[in-house]
């Protein structure tokens, strides 16, 4: 009698389990998880959630626990791609499909991806800083986040891949990279700090793999009176962000509507518990196997279009008084100041 | 029987299973010097801690100047003027010979409000208690783990002495002395009913508890058993009623020693 | 000098002829006892837990699928609290565990996918890396003086960043099969069913008959009844979960056979009475002329040992050997043993009592993620439920109430 | 029995009439002396630290610049490393405090942003927080009798848990001004040269004369003048660093104000002793009638204040309260503490072992990281670098080098 | 002189700036039995710690049956043969009475090539040998820290006396026994030679000392400065010599007592 055989597609569950990383950055709790849950429900589905603490162990538990508990189809977002593979072997085992969310997973079992771009992402960081500065020349500091998360090590890769050419004809140049445990932004702060001492002040650019190493950074650019001047990228444009963005503190925060990234997951995971197919196309080739893969554009969050964003996603996901709250209101961009009343 | 620093009736401890003491009635009146005797494992300790609040007792009645107390501590204990010189010291081994001495009752002086230690006030206070009992030691400034034996329990006397207590209980205080400094700890006790302290005593050395006290109950197996005036006992009795022998235990006492039970006066009623 | 002398009535009443103490003479050990009580009262917390569980969970907390995982998930817990209770007893601490997993779960997949090592092998490479972290840690608190804190708060350091430097910072996957059964396969249900019940067959009896033995000596006592009862519940719980669904998992059937080794080598032999003495007086052992640092070096080795086993199974779960491991297992080891009543300052300690521990707050964690709480009152839940179980606890041993 | 004697030449020579131990009477204490040796030893190993990476770094090291962010880093490890020696001293361990420096730096932001308190409010609220979490530690430990290993863990989760709870996961950030000059701002350099110079004097002339007297009394010993050039030396580095960058920050100023009290509690006052005697032996403690719970209680209150001024700090510095922030920030104290000499098992530990123990690991932080040396690197050598520092400071003392 | 079981030459040891001992000279015949008293702080202890092995003198000579060591250690005493009666009993406090008295010792038997603990014989064995000085404990499964001052220092003689030593070191053995376990304890300290063991008595109890031990040397200020016969000295005598009054430091002792330096033979060279 094992129950295991019970759980899985056409089975009757009304079930999803949605395995999430880590709720320590803001979108999952506010942004992805409920559009994934009301989307869900609306097609009369209940969801059960689970976050790892961007804990590759604990994801495991998570899993094991979910799969013990009925669902008929599993939204894993991985905290590691490769530790993933033994959870897909673990769903396909007990007969339960099982949907990649946001971070890929080499196994050919999965039964589709949902993905925003992580390298790209981080491309993207450097793209802007491009811009801002005219040309990519002069050091560089990039933080990353918590060492061995997948988001951390591939924004960093999209960095090294989009800084590739300069570095190698030396107009820039790398003066300090450190992954921060917990993605602590205090880690990051003394990490600045001490790179703008080794460095002489003459540090251009800090590309942080989210705002809250950015909103460290920055701290620590400001006591140089380098805030402003030097360029900072971000992940997730948070309140934090946006507010930075808004004090010109911060040049960038790079932007996936979670929302629709949520719905469009809840939507495939139904169909997959339905037993369904959802094969549609675009595959993706993660190393044994095509899969079929739904991408989500991110935008990029700068001081043009804050506001827009900050209108969008607030109260939801942005709080439209901590990002322009004490600015005067010469700084404040236009209809920013509304949100604020 | 108000005069009476401390009196006990049917005191009772018990370790869990283990029935440590049990009928302890005794009194000590005050400026009295009495003595406890009993082989090893009579309940002796049991009992001192128990006068002293450092342990609570399981049935019984314990009075203070006439006053019961039903839950003791150590800091009551000692607000009621009862001191203690533990069979273990009770020393706090990082500590210097005047910290341990004036533990809990630092010397202060006021400064601005703040009540700062006086250092080489306690320090000389700790040497004049010690030139007392007529010792010296290499340092007052170290901490005391590293005495002799005989050096701590010198420390732990001179706490117990140090502030003019009503009543100073003594585990085997001269355990760990030479001779040459057990004598002037004999005499210190002795000139304590004159400054007002009463003293129970207890200790192996037969002689010293009969040349000092005046009265000595004797323990046995967990139970006061009987008392005798120091004056008409000899040793060899005592030892005799401390480790019960068939006819002794009748309460026939024999030699020069006589158990009050026979010759004192009867038990005065209890208010 | 008072001359009123009171007399208790006993003495001048019956006489007393026997020179013997007339009081009770214990043929039994209050603190053993008392240890039982301590281990009983852990039971019934877990038992509380249980039910709560249960009836938040509607009905999935204890089931034969559930009990299963969550025997396997407390298992790399349990082993490496094991090693890490004797070293409490000792006074020692050991703050490496779980970036010595992670280094060792890197090596193991490196052995394995990268090298194409064998099973053989890579178990080789796993333990001998775990022998050797313990060696270090061991020499360097007896013969170089460093408090066990440092030297393994320093292991902690550069053993996880060791894991991040050969691993390259990814995760390698894709064991091969052998290791992955080790992780996620078992004994199959029929000689499960057959194991745990001669186990608890010879528990029963050899427990039964000291019973038996010590109630016609010592009279009665009620914490022999209750382990007993205990140990039959714990056995018919095993029976229940293993029986109805796979069989005895490989890493539970690891921490069975570690346990019992432990405690036999605790009870029944010179070096487990040695643990103790130095634990409880490291300069009266050393004057007996115990060997005090070689039995901590073998302490620390031992520890070293478990934690390579821990290691295997870890990474035999995750199939794959992320460098990211194991993050606090050190704190989920200690406070197992704490919680089973271990002393940090030495002397005092179980290996039952750790096993408790471990499931204590391992069966805190599954359920809450059973019962789908929110992560964050997750975090909150679990600081609550920890103090509190611990709090019943020794409330529950204080009052006497068990 | 032997007939044969012997007899030392002593007895039978020169008379000796005194009654005096003619052995030498000591007039200083070799504990303190001990741990004056300690002291120095690890001022020692910094001093080698430093110049390794002065080298290292190619001379950014030992900048004024860097000196100031090298104290300003060290400054909320700093503060909590204080409250947690006086607790380890009492035998007792706070594993809490990196969770409440981010509940606290949560709900500062919450005060300050989203309510819109004002600085005043807010630091009532930080400290509030931080005496109430550490009233709620000393109560379950003293009353309820959980280990405090135990109680405290239970408060690392739930304490970061309601930081997460509080602030939803998100950071909130834009404090206002003055919380953010207590953070980034100092006492500009004239005054702080100043004030560097009559603290420094006032200690130098408080030691000189103690020095002198000891000298007539006991004797000429190197630690006292050795002493005082380490305290010339730290004065003067001060001086330059703070001279000739911007002046004391703040964060500095906190924390010697935190030491010189915190020293002077520990050696001036009663509580200071009740701690070491409560450390040294908990039961001849309490028998001498101290309230021993009720200085538990108070230490934790104390630790709990200490991490709320670093809380504030730490909110300050980053302008901001991430709920992730200040993770093993108890482990950082405790080393802080330990490798200064505290002892896990009480009784033992000096605020300013303390203070250099966490200026040591503060040091080997930013000495890796101005060293520019890769993260998994960073982590190898600072689990190294840990060890041998250690190991030195222990060798050294051992043999008597220093 | 090979039939020394020990013999020290100017032994001193330093703790820092502190001289505990300096000049300790003197030898232990085999199945002899030689006390060696002292004021407190004297010097007895630790000079009973530097035989033992467990610490290290900072010069002179120590001799094990005629073999000098330079680095002693508790193990290698045990090996020696000397076994020692801590003045602070070094008890594991956690361990039960047997455990205590086998520490180190435990009985085994090999079961497959397993040595496994002999928990009941053990038992048995502690049992016997307690009853030799003619005592009874409550329980020998609870942890000593349960047991009171006397009957801890019990278990500390046991485990000394139990494996037929070549030397005993008794450092104040009877410090905290009652009168009526202290002569038990005499009588077998008597018998020791006997079965070929030698003693070193330390202990403040004068009068057991001299109708114990053969000889008696005096410590004093941390040197061994006389060595007395039993036979010829009075408690008295002994006292004077311990507290050094003036007469006695010229070597001319008073009383009845008479000091060996002047009526024993001539020191024999040393090889
Ligand atoms: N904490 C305890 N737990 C259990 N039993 C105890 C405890 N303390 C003392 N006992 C028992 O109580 C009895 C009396 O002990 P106590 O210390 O009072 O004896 P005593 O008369 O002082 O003996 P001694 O002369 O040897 O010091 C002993 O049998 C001892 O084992
Ligand atoms: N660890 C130590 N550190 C420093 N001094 C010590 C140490 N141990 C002993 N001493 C000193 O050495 C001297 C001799 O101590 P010892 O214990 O040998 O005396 P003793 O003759 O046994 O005295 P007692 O009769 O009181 O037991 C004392 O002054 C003591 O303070
Ligand atoms: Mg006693
Ligand atoms: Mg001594």
């Amino acid at each position: 009698g094992q129950l295991g055989s019970a759980a899985g597609p056409g089975n009757g569950s009304k079930k999803l389990g949605f395995a999430l990383s880590t709720f320590t950055v803001p979108r999952y709790v506010k942004v992805d998880l409920p559009n994934f849950t009301n989307a869900a429900s609306a097609q009369g589905y209940e969801v059960i959630s689970q976050q790892a603490d961007s804990n590759v162990d604990k994801q495991l538990e998570n899993v094991t626990n979910l799969l013990s508990q009925n669902i008929a189809a599993l939204c894993l977002m991985a905290v590691d791609a490769e530790a993933g593979v033994a959870l897909v072997r673990k769903a396909k085992a007990a007969n339960v499909p099982i949907l990649a969310y946001n971070q890929a997973i080499p196994s050919k079992d999965l039964g589709g991806y949902v993905s925003r771009d992580n390298v790209q992402a981080g491309r993207d960081m450097v793209a802007a800083a491009d811009k801002f500065l005219g040309g990519l020349n002069g050091n560089f500091i990039i933080c990353s986040g918590q060492p061995g998360d997948q988001v951390a090590v591939d924004i960093t890769q999209g960095y090294m891949e989009a800084l590739k050419p300069a570095l190698d004809s030396g107009k820039v140049k790398i003066v300090s990279q450190k992954f921060h445990a917990g993605w602590d932004p205090e880690s990051a702060r003394k990490q600045v700090e001490d790179s703008l001492t080794a460095a002489h002040n003459d540090v251009v650019a800090v590309l942080c793999n989210n705002d809250g190493l950015a909103g460290g950074a920055i701290q620590s650019l400001r006591a140089q009176g380098l805030a402003t001047k030097a360029f900072v990228s971000g992940l997730d444009a948070t309140s934090e962000a946006c507010r930075a963005i808004v004090l010109g503190e911060q040049q960038m925060s790079v932007f996936t509507p979670y929302d629709q990234m949520g719905r469009r997951a809840a939507e495939l995971s139904v169909k997959l518990a339905k037993g369904e197919n959802i094969a549609e196309g675009k595959t993706y080739d993660l190393g044994g196997g095509q899969v079929p893969w739904f991408p989500m554009d991110s935008r990029i969050i700068t001081k043009e279009n804050v506001v827009e964003h900050v209108k969008q996603y607030s109260p939801a996901y942005v709080d439209a008084k901590v990002a322009f709250g004490n600015i005067p209101a010469s700084q404040l961009p236009p209809g920013a100041a509304e949100l604020v009343k | 029987m108000s005069t009476n620093v401390i009196e006990a009736i049917n005191l009772q401890k018990k370790y869990g299973d283990v029935t440590a003491l049990r009928n302890a009635t005794f009194h000590i009146g005050e400026r009295e010097i009495v003595g406890f005797a009993g082989d090893n494992g009579a309940g002796k300790s049991t009992l001192m801690k128990l006068v002293a609040g450092s342990i609570g007792h399981t049935a019984g009645q314990l009075l203070f100047a006439g006053k019961e107390r039903q839950a003791t501590s150590p800091e009551q204990a000692r607000r009621d003027g009862i001191e203690i010189v533990y069979q273990d010291l009770a020393l706090c081994d990082n500590l210097n010979v005047y910290e341990n001495i004036y533990l809990g009752r630092e010397l202060v002086s006021s400064v601005g409000g703040i009540r700062v230690l006086k250092h080489s006030a306690m320090r000389r206070g700790a040497h004049e208690l010690l030139e007392r009992l007529g010792i010296e030691l290499t340092s007052m400034l170290d901490p005391v783990s590293t005495l002799s034996g005989g050096q701590r329990q010198m420390v732990a006397i001179c706490r117990a002495t140090a502030f003019q207590p009503k009543l100073i209980v003594m585990d085997e205080p001269t355990a760990a002395l030479s001779v040459g400094a057990g004598q002037p700890l004999l005499e210190l006790i002795r000139r304590l009913p004159g400054e007002g302290t009463a003293v129970m005593l207890v200790s192996h050395r037969l002689s010293d508890v009969l040349t000092t006290c005046s009265r000595v109950y004797v323990v046995r197996h967990g139970e006061v058993t009987t008392c005798v005036e120091s004056a008409t006992t000899s040793e060899a009795t005592l030892l005799q009623l401390m480790e019960g022998h068939p006819d002794q235990e009748a309460g026939r006492p024999q030699g020069s020693g006589k158990s009050i039970t026979e010759s004192g006066p009867a038990l005065p009623a209890r208010s | 000098m008072s001359t009123s002398v009171d007399e208790p009535a006993t003495a001048a009443g019956a006489p007393v002829t026997v020179r013997k103490d007339p009081r009770k003479l214990l043929t039994y050990s209050r603190e053993a006892e008392s240890t039982t009580w301590r281990l009983l009262a852990l039971v019934a917390v877990i038992a509380l837990v249980w039910v709560v569980f249960q009836q938040v969970t509607g009905g999935v907390f204890v089931t034969p699928r559930n009990l299963t995982n969550l025997s396997v998930q407390v298992s790399v817990t349990a082993l490496v609290a094991l090693g890490v209770t004797w070293l409490l007893v000792a006074r020692q601490i050991d703050l490496s565990s779980g970036a010595l997993i992670a280094l060792i779960a890197v090596m193991i997949a490196q052995s394995e996918v990268i090298h194409g090592w064998g099973f053989g092998v890579t178990v080789a490479v796993a333990i001998g890396i775990g022998l050797f972290s313990g060696l270090v840690n061991g020499v360097l608190v007896t013969a170089v003086g460093i408090p066990a804190f440092i030297a393994t708060l320093g292991a902690f350091s550069y053993l996880r960043g060791a894991g991040y430097l050969i691993s390259d910072g990814s995760t390698v996957s894709g064991l091969g099969s052998t290791m992955f059964t080790l992780g996620n396969g078992g004994l199959s249900p029929l000689p499960s069913v057959i194991l745990i019940f001669v186990l608890a067959a010879a528990v029963l009896v050899y427990r039964g008959r000291r019973m038996i033995a010590d109630v016609r000596r010592s009279g009665f006592r009620a914490s022999q009844l209750l382990s007993l009862v205990a140990i039959c519940l714990g056995a018919f719980l095993a029976l229940w979960a293993f029986g109805l669904y796979q069989g005895i998992p490989y890493p539970v059937l690891l921490v069975l056979v570690a346990v019992a080794v432990a405690s036999f080598v605790a009870s029944q032999t010179r070096f487990g009475r040695h643990i103790y003495a130095v634990g409880g007086n490291p300069e009266a052992a050393r004057r007996t002329g115990i060997k005090t640092k070689r039995i901590l070096v073998v302490l620390f080795v031992v520890a070293g040992l478990l934690t390579s086993i821990g290691a295997l199974i870890q990474a035999a779960r995750l199939d794959a050997g992320p460098p990211s491991t194991a993050e606090l297992m050190e704190m989920a080891a200690i406070s197992a043993a704490v919680i089973g009543g271990t002393s940090l300052f030495g002397g005092r300690g179980t290996i039952g009592g750790t096993m408790l521990g471990a499931f204590l707050t391992g069966s805190i964690a599954n359920g809450l993620s059973l019962a789908g709480v929110n992560t964050f009152w997750q975090l909150v839940a679990t600081g609550l439920l920890l103090v509190a179980a611990v709090a019943t606890d020794r409330r529950t041993r204080k009052e006497g109430l068990l």
